[in-house]
């Protein structure tokens, strides 16, 4: 994937390769990659998930991904029907693909 | 919210007792990563730091040569999993030297004989 | 009639532990006793790999879990987390993350600790083999 | 009522003070392994804090040697033995 003449190494499922690859650029590249737009919702979850990764060094699962956004956003965002409205499928691992976070492990 | 500070230990839906310290092998994490997959999937679950599994919880620790990974960040996450139900071996405490001051989580110091509850009032226990 | 399920933390021909899991697993069908479950983990994860290659006259431990598997049902779960860091990755996890060869086949499975979870909910006995 | 699962040599004293520490009234500890060195009447004290309620698994004793360096007082069992005691116990936690 090129982001402003630059390549950004991606795995066969789309993450980066390299998580110091990311910015804002890239994270709206990957989004775009998968037809969506990213919205000022959107970018309030990724901030919350980057934060999440930089205090505890791994990508949430659902549960407490929800428990993080409750905590940082208010108790209307921090619930699974929402983020499910934002990020369809799996609000966890796309969420942690545009977001700029390691694949989750599978485990859950 | 579960009330720890009763002094009968209330039993979760499963115990993970912990047991080896941190960096130098891979028990501690993937230990903790049972507790937290377990927790994902609804079940409450409470953690037994005994021996050198105490060192865990020490305060101060970091990143070991080449970006290994420590479990401060793990154990720090717990609470994100809503596990806050943390047991420390009192007599493992003593023996390293060690007070809850010295730990970056809180935790229920137990005797032997609340150990020994602890583990009869588990439905469910795996030790790493 | 028991359900039972083992979780393995040994790698094969480094301890004993993976010859007296695979031992009890063979003593619980032996007397009548249902081996519903094998989790593999931490190094366990190294009984699953198909490119084992131990002398003839040593036992051949992924044969036997296999063994257990056709004869008897037994699942053969191997953690994915615990074993895409050691290099066990099955035909579609190889291709997942891009590496060459594969290194896990049926009836090996590849799970997340929930299996192991779930294991532990729906088995009368869980019985831990560690090195 | 608990079985305890060991396989350490009694040297390895910190596993056996663990083990003590979570052993019940009615609980019952299994040597396999390298803990069947634990058997020997001369390692005596590592047993002490089980009160008696202790096996050995044979085939493991017998592999090392020590089939006639029991103590009295640990029940030897064969692997239907083993699997008896995972039946009469319906918990099972190992130490290693």
């Amino acid at each position: 994937m090129m982001v402003e003449g630059h390549p950004v190494a991606l795995d066969p499922e789309g993450y980066l390769v390299s998580l110091d690859d990311w910015s804002e650029r890239v994270a709206e590249a990957l989004a775009a990659d998968e037809g969506r737009e990213l919205t000022p919702a959107h970018w309030e979850i990724i901030g919350v998930l980057r934060d999440f990764y930089q205090r505890f060094e791994a990508a949430p699962a659902m549960r407490p991904l929800v428990k993080a956004v409750k905590q940082a956003l208010g108790e209307e965002k921090g619930n699974s029907i929402y983020l499910m409205r934002l990020f369809p499928d799996s609000p966890a691992k796309v969420g942690a693909r545009l977001a700029g976070l390691p694949k989750p492990t599978n485990c859950l | 919210m579960i009330d720890v500070s009763d002094s009968r230990p209330v039993p979760q839906d499963l115990l993970v007792v912990l047991r080896h310290p941190p960096h130098g092998t891979h028990w501690l994490r993937e230990g903790l990563d049972v507790a937290l997959v377990a927790a994902a999937f609804g079940q409450r679950v409470g953690l037994l730091f005994q021996g050198d599994g105490i060192y865990a919880l020490l305060k101060g620790q970091q990143a070991g040569p080449l970006g290994q990974k420590g479990t401060h960040p793990q154990l720090a996450m717990l609470e994100m999993y809503d596990i806050d139900t943390l047991w420390v071996s009192a007599r493992g405490l003593n023996e390293r030297g060690l007070s809850a001051d010295d730990l970056m989580l809180p935790v229920v110091p137990l005797e032997a004989s609340a150990m020994v509850e602890l583990l009869q009032r588990h439905p469910h226990t795996l030790i790493f | 009639m028991l359900n039972y399920a083992l979780l393995l933390h040994a790698a094969p021909y480094s301890h004993q532990a993976a010859l007296s899991a695979l031992r009890f697993a063979d003593t619980v069908v032996a007397n009548g006793h249902r081996m519903k479950t094998i989790f593999f983990y931490h190094d366990g994860v190294h009984n699953a790999s198909a490119l084992m290659a131990p002398p003839q006259d040593e036992v051949h431990l992924a044969d036997g879990w296999k063994r257990l598997h056709q004869e008897h049902g037994t699942e053969l779960l191997v953690c994915v987390a615990a074993g895409l860091r050691r290099g066990l990755l099955d035909v579609s996890e190889a291709s997942r993350h891009g590496v060459m060869s594969h290194s896990l086949e049926a009836p090996f499975e590849l799970t997340g600790v929930g299996q192991l979870v779930d294991a532990m909910l729906t088995s009368d006995r869980m019985i831990t083999f560690a090195p | 009522m608990m079985l305890h699962l060991l396989n350490r040599s009694p040297r390895s004293t910190a596993t056996y003070q663990d083990v003590s520490e979570a052993f019940g009234s009615d609980d019952h500890l299994l040597l396999i392994e390298d803990a069947c060195y634990a058997a020997q009447p001369s390692a005596g004290a590592a047993l002490e804090p089980f009160g008696g309620r202790v096996s050995v698994l044979q085939e493991d004793l017998v592999a090392r040697g020590l089939a006639k360096r029991v103590d009295p007082s640990v029940e030897v069992v064969d692997m239907n033995g083993f699997l008896a005691l995972t039946e009469t116990h319906e918990r099972c936690v190992s130490w290693f």
